[in-house]
C-alpha cells in the first residue's frame, strides 16, 4: 500500500475537504496520514519521512496559499525527500483567478501538481497513480 | 453584578498582560477608548442600527469584506456602502490575526505592499493598530463591526473598540470549534469572557457595543438545535459579563421550512434560557447567513443561492443578513463582486419585506421540533455542569453529549454525521454521544428513511459526501446519479 | 367531432387561401406535414414531455430565443440546449412575422446579413419556410415549440408544425389583445380556429402537438382571475378544434401566497369548465413565466428576480418555467445572457424541488378568492353567449364585462385599474365594467385600503404608477419616497 | 398649451410606458395626442401636421427601431415639418447596447434627443422646454 501524507497547511481551519479527502483516499486504496487542519511545513515533512510518504497532499482553502506554500519543496529537499510528489489544491490565492495563472505559480514554487476546488477526485488519484508509476521507473 | 462576573481586578490584570502581546497594545488607555466611543454618533452605532431594524421589521444587509491594507480596505468598504448600499460594514480579519500570529500578519502586509494586491485574506487590525482602526472606523458613514474567527480575540478586541468598531462577532465556543485545531475549550471561554467583560465595561460607561455569537460554525449541514445550542450558551455567557446587546444568528440550512422554524424557534429558546439565568434586560436581535456551505462556481448559480438566501431571511423575519458573492466559490470577491451579491440581495428583500408568511401548523410542530431538541441538548449541559452552563458545555463538548459536525477541533468529538431528509431537512444520521432522546432520534431516523426508500438506496454514509457537495453541484439533496 | 369544430371543407378553402398570402405556403402539403412529424421521436415531442414532468412532478426549464437567420438561430438554440441546459427550446418569431409583415421580414434578413447581426427581434419562420423550420428543428435534441405574437397565425402554423416544431404557443384573446391594436376580437378568434383544427388534424392523425395560450397578456399587474379566465376560455376553444395536450400558465405577480394560490387554482378551474364544456380526455399541463413586467437594469438584481420566480415556480409545482435573462431590462439577451438565466433558474429549481409547500389555510383562502373571481366573470360570459363561451368572451371584452389592464387593443375597454396591496397581491383598485360582484370588489378594496392606510395617502391613481416601476425600481410595492 | 405628438412606432405593441408616457406630459402641462402603438412614420406626420405639434415623441421598444426609425426627419422636412423637435425613446435596438452607441446612431437619423429606457422623464420634459425655447430663437 503507497503512504500519503494529507493536511491544510499554514494556519487554515478548513476542514471539510480535508475529510473528504482522507475518505476518498482511504477509499482508493492508499495508506493516508491525515493531519487535519492548521499544519507547518515541518509537520508535513516529518510524517512523511516517518510514514515513508511517497507523496504529500496538500491543501490551502483560505487564500495564504501563496505565502504559506513556499519553500516546501526545498525544505523536502534538504531533509533527503528528494523524490516525494508534493500536490496541492484548493482555494490556493487571494481572489478569483484564472486556475492556469494559479498553476503556474505554483508549478515554479515546485509543486508536481496544482489542483482547483473544482477537480475531480478520481482524475487526481488517476494522476496521482500515473505519477508515482513515472517516479518508479525513474527510481 | 452577578457571580459569575470578570472582576475589575481580574480582569485589569490580564489586561496589562494582553497589551504587551503585540506593540500596538502597548498605550492603549481604556478611558480614552470609551471617551473616544462616546462621540460616535447614534447613526453609526451597531446595536441602534440592530434595535432599529427589530422595531421597523425591516432587514440589513451586511457583506463580508478586507484586505491587507488600510487605504485599499478603506476604498473597499467606501465601495460597499456607496455602490453596494450595505446597510452595514464589517471588516473581517486576516486568518494570521485570527491565530494571533501578528509576525506572520506583518509579513503579509509588506508582501501585499510589493505585490500592490492583498495577499492576506482580511484585515489585520491588530498590525494596524489603533489609529488605523480609526482611519478605517471614520471613513465610512454606516456601524462597522469586526468580524473574524479568533479563539483569543482579547488583543484585536481591546484595539478595534477602542478603533471605533461598534460590534464585535465571536464566542468562546463559536471561535474555536470551527476556527481551531488544539486551543482547549476552557481556554477560548474564559478569553471571550474578558472580550465579553470589555463590552460590559464601555457599557457600563454609557457606551453599547453590539455582540454576535458566530452560529453558522462549519457551514456544512448544521442542524438547527446545534447551532442554536451554541449561540443561546454564548448568549448567556455574554449576558454574564454585562453585554446587553446580543445579536444571535442562524446559518442557512436550504430548506425553507426548517430555517424559518430554526430563526423563529431561535428568539423564543433564547428568551427561555436568558429567562432561566436571570436575564430580562437585554436587546435580542437576530442574523440569518446566506448560504455558508461549498458554493457552485458559476456566477449565475451563485446568483440564485444568494437571492433565495436573501428570500428565506426576509420571509423568516431576521434582522439582518450576511450576504455572500458570486466569487464566493472561488476566493475571496473583488469589491465590484461583493457589491453584486450585495444588490442581489437587496432586490430579494425588497420584493419580499411587505409578505407575510402565515405560519401554519406544519410550520408550527418543525419549530416545535427544534425547540424540543434544543431543550433536549441544553439541559444535558445543564446536568453535566450540576446546574452551571459554563462547565456543562465544557463538559458536554468533552463528552460528546454536545458535537459539531466536521469541525478541526480536537475538543469537539465530530461523531454527529448529519444528512438531509427527502425534503431536505437536515437530520441527524448518527448521533454519535449527543445528548438526542430516543422519541428525537426516532423523528430523524425515520424522516431519513423516507429519503433512503425514495432514493432506493440504505441510508449511508455516501448520502453525507453527496450532501456535502449537492447545493455546489446545483441541488438541494445529494440524491444519487 | 362537436357542433364547434370547423369542417374540413372549410378548413380546407381557408387553407388553400391562406397558403398563398407567402411564397413559402404554396407547395405545403398537409399530409407530408403529417408524415414528417409522424418521424420525430418522442423525446423531442413537447406534448410528451409535459406530460412526463407533470407525472414526475418535475418543473422543466425554457428560454425565449430567436434571431434572423437560420444558422444563427441554429448556433443559438444549441447553445442554450448544452450550456444553458434548457429542457425545451423554443423560437421565438419576429415581430414583423407577427403582423404578417413577411415583405418587412425580408428587409430584415437582408440588413442582418449585411449587418452580420441580427436586427430582427426574432425568427422568421414564413420567410425561412419548411426547409428552414427543418433545419433548425433536426438541429436540436429538445422538444421545440414556436413562440410569437401573432394574431392571425395560420400560416406561421402550417410551416412551422410541417417544420417539425411540436408545440404552438397563443391563442385568439391572447395573441390578439395584448400584441394587436385594431384586430377585432372575432378575427383572430376564428384564426385561431383554424390554428387549433389544424392541431387537431395532425392529432386524428397520430400527432400530437401541444397548445400553448399566452397567459402573461401585458405582464403588468394582471390579476390571476384575468388571466385565468382567457386561458381557460382558449382551453375551451382549443378543445372545441381537437386538441388534447394543452399548458396552460400564469405569469408571475410577485407575491409567493397569489402566486402559489393562481397556479394551484388553474388548474382546478380549468378541470371545472373543460368539464362543464364536456371535455374530458385531454392533458393539462402548466407554465409559470418568470417576472414579465419591467425588469431592473442591474444584472445582479435582475438575477434575483430570475431566481425569485424560478423558487415560486418550484414551489408552486408548475411544469414548466419561462426563463427570463439578466438583459431583460435591456435588449433581446446574447445567447451567454440567456444562458445565465438558466443556469439561475436550474440550480433554484434543484434547490427547492424536495421542499413541499404545506398549505395552510390562509392559502386556501387566497385560492378560494381567485376561483370565486373566476367564476364570477366566466358565469358573465356564458350569460352575455347565451351559453357559448365564445359569443361570450367576444361580448364581455366589447361590454367591459371581462378587461385586460394596460392594453394596447381597441376592442379591450381598458378601464381595469390593478394596484398591489399592503402585502403585494395585485387587486383591483378600478373594476370599469368587469363583472366582478360587490362582495369581491368589497375585499379588494378593503386590502387596498390597509396599503393606503399604512402608506398615509389615499388609494389613488399614483399608486398605480408606482406600482408599475416597482420591481425594476427594486422593490414589490410601489411606496411612496 | 404646446402640443405633442406620442406613439409607438413600426409593428411595437408595447403600451404600458406609452400610457405612461401620456399621463405623465399631460402633467407636466403638454398637450398630448397619442396615437398609442403600431404607429406609421406617416401617421405620426399627419397628426403632428394636424395639430401643430412642436415635437413628436416616438417610442420603440421591440427592437426593430433602427429599421423602423430611419428615414423620419427626411419625411418630416419633405411635409414641411422643418422645424419640428424629434425625440426618440426605448429600447432601440436589439440587443443590451452602450447608450452612447445608441445615442449615436439615432442622433445620425436627424433624432434631437435620445432616451433608454432608463431615462428620468422629469429630465426629458427639462430638456424638452429647453429645446422648445432654444427652437423659439430660431424662429
Ligand atoms: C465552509 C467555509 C468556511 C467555514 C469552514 C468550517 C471548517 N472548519 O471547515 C468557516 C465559516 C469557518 C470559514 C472560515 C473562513 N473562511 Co471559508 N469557506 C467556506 C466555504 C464556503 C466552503 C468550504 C468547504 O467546506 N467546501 C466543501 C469542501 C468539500 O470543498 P473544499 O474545501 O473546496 O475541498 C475540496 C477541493 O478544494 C479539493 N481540494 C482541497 N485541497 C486539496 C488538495 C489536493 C492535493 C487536491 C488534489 C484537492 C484538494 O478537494 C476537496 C474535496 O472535494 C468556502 C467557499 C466555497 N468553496 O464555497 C469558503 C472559503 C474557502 N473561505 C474563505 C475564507 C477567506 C475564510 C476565512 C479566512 C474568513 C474570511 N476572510 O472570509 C476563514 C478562515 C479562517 C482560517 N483560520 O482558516 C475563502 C478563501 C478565499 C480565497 N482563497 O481567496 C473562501 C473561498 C470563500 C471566499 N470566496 O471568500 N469558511
Ligand atoms: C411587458 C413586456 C412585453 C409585453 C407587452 C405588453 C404590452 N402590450 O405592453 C409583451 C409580453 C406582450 C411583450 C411582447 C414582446 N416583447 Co416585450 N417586453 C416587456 C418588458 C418586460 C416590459 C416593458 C414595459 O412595459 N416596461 C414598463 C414601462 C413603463 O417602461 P418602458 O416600456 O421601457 O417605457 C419607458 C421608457 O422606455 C421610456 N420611453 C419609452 N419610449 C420613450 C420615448 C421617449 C421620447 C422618451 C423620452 C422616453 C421613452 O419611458 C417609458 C416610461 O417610463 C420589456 C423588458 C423590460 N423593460 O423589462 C420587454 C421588451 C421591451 N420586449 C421585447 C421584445 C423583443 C418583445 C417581443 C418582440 C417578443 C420577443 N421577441 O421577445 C414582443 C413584441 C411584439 C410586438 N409586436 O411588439 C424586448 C425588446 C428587445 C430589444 N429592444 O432588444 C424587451 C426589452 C425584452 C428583452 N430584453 O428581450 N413584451
Amino acid at each position: 500500500m503507497i503512504n500519503v501524507v494529507l493536511g491544510v497547511i499554514g494556519f487554515d481551519c478548513h476542514s471539510v475537504g480535508n475529510k473528504i479527502l482522507e475518505a476518498f483516499f482511504v477509499e482508493s486504496g492508499f495508506k493516508v496520514t491525515n493531519l487535519g487542519v492548521m499544519v507547518s511545513q515541518e509537520e508535513f515533512i516529518d510524517a512523511a519521512i516517518e510514514t515513508d510518504a511517497r507523496v504529500i497532499l496538500v491543501s490551502s482553502l483560505y487564500g495564504h496559499g501563496e505565502i504559506d506554500c513556499a519553500g516546501l519543496r526545498e525544505k523536502c529537499i534538504e531533509k533527503g525527500l528528494e523524490n516525494i510528489l508534493l500536490y496541492v489544491g484548493g482555494n490556493l490565492v487571494v481572489g478569483k483567478t484564472p486556475p492556469d495563472e494559479v498553476e503556474r505559480k505554483f508549478l515554479k514554487m515546485g509543486y508536481d501538481r496544482v489542483f482547483g476546488p473544482d477537480c475531480e477526485l478520481e482524475k487526481v488519484v488517476e494522476l496521482l497513480n500515473g505519477d508515482l508509476e513515472a517516479k518508479k521507473d525513474c527510481d | 453584578m452577578n457571580s459569575f462576573m470578570l472582576s475589575r481586578e481580574n480582569f485589569d490584570k490580564i489586561r496589562q498582560e494582553i497589551l504587551l502581546t503585540w506593540p500596538t497594545g502597548k498605550d492603549l488607555s481604556l478611558e480614552e477608548g470609551i471617551a473616544y466611543q462616546k462621540q460616535i454618533p447614534p447613526e453609526k452605532n451597531f446595536a441602534v442600527a440592530m434595535r432599529q431594524a427589530s422595531e421597523n421589521k425591516e432587514t440589513l444587509i451586511q457583506p463580508r469584506a478586507g484586505v491587507a491594507l488600510i487605504q485599499d480596505h478603506i476604498k473597499l468598504l467606501q465601495y460597499l456602502e456607496t455602490e453596494g448600499g450595505a446597510d452595514l460594514l464589517p471588516t473581517t480579519i486576516d486568518a494570521y490575526t485570527r491565530q494571533n500570529r501578528y509576525q506572520e500578519a506583518a509579513v503579509g502586509i509588506e508582501k501585499s505592499l510589493q505585490a500592490r494586491t492583498s495577499l492576506l485574506n482580511g484585515f489585520p487590525a491588530v498590525n494596524h493598530g489603533l489609529a488605523g482602526c480609526r482611519q478605517v472606523t471614520e471613513a465610512v458613514k454606516s456601524p462597522i463591526q469586526v468580524r473574524h474567527g479568533t479563539p483569543d480575540a482579547r488583543l484585536l478586541a481591546e484595539i478595534t473598540l477602542a478603533g471605533g468598531f461598534t460590534s464585535y462577532e465571536g464566542g468562546g465556543i463559536s471561535y474555536n470549534i470551527p476556527y481551531a485545531k488544539k486551543v482547549p475549550l476552557q481556554k477560548s471561554i474564559d478569553d471571550w469572557k474578558y472580550v465579553d467583560r470589555l463590552v460590559g465595561i464601555y457599557e457600563e460607561n454609557g457606551v453599547r457595543i453590539n455582540r454576535e455569537p458566530f452560529s453558522p460554525l462549519t457551514g456544512t449541514l448544521v442542524p438547527p438545535f446545534v447551532s442554536h445550542v451554541v449561540a443561546i450558551v454564548e448568549g448567556i455567557l455574554a449576558l454574564r459579563q454585562g453585554v446587553k446587546s446580543i445579536t444571535l444568528g442562524y446559518g442557512q440550512g436550504g430548506n425553507l421550512f426548517q430555517d424559518l422554524a430554526a430563526l423563529i424557534s431561535l428568539k423564543n429558546l433564547a428568551r427561555e434560557f436568558f429567562a432561566r439565568e436571570g436575564f430580562d434586560d437585554y436587546e435580542l436581535t437576530t442574523v440569518f447567513h446566506q448560504w455558508m456551505g461549498g458554493f457552485p462556481e458559476d456566477e449565475a448559480k451563485a446568483f440564485s443561492v444568494i437571492s433565495w438566501g436573501a428570500s428565506v431571511a426576509v420571509l423568516a423575519g431576521a434582522d439582518k443578513v450576511i450576504v455572500k458573492s458570486p466569487h464566493e466559490a472561488m476566493g475571496i470577491p473583488t469589491k465590484e463582486a461583493n457589491a453584486q451579491g450585495l444588490k442581489c440581495t437587496r432586490q430579494a428583500i425588497n420584493m419580499l419585506r411587505d409578505q407575510v408568511f402565515p405560519i401554519g401548523r406544519k410550520h408550527q410542530a418543525e419549530i416545535d421540533q427544534i425547540e424540543k431538541e434544543v431543550r433536549c441538548i441544553m439541559n444535558a449541559i445543564y446536568r453535566l455542569g450540576n446546574g452551571d452552563v459554563e462547565a456543562g458545555v465544557i463538559a458536554a463538548f468533552a463528552a460528546g453529549a454536545m458535537d459539531v459536525p466536521f469541525a478541526p477541533s480536537v475538543h469537539n468529538q465530530g461523531k454527529i454525521l448529519p444528512m438531509r431528509d427527502n425534503e431536505g431537512f437536515i437530520r441527524v444520521f448518527n448521533k454519535g454521544n449527543l445528548a438526542l432522546d430516543d422519541e428525537i432520534m426516532d423523528y430523524h431516523r425515520g424522516k431519513l428513511e423516507e429519503r433512503a426508500a425514495a432514493e432506493g438506496r440504505q441510508v449511508c454514509f455516501q448520502m453525507v459526501t453527496d450532501d456535502i457537495y449537492a447545493i455546489s453541484k446545483g441541488r438541494l439533496v445529494g440524491r444519487p446519479k
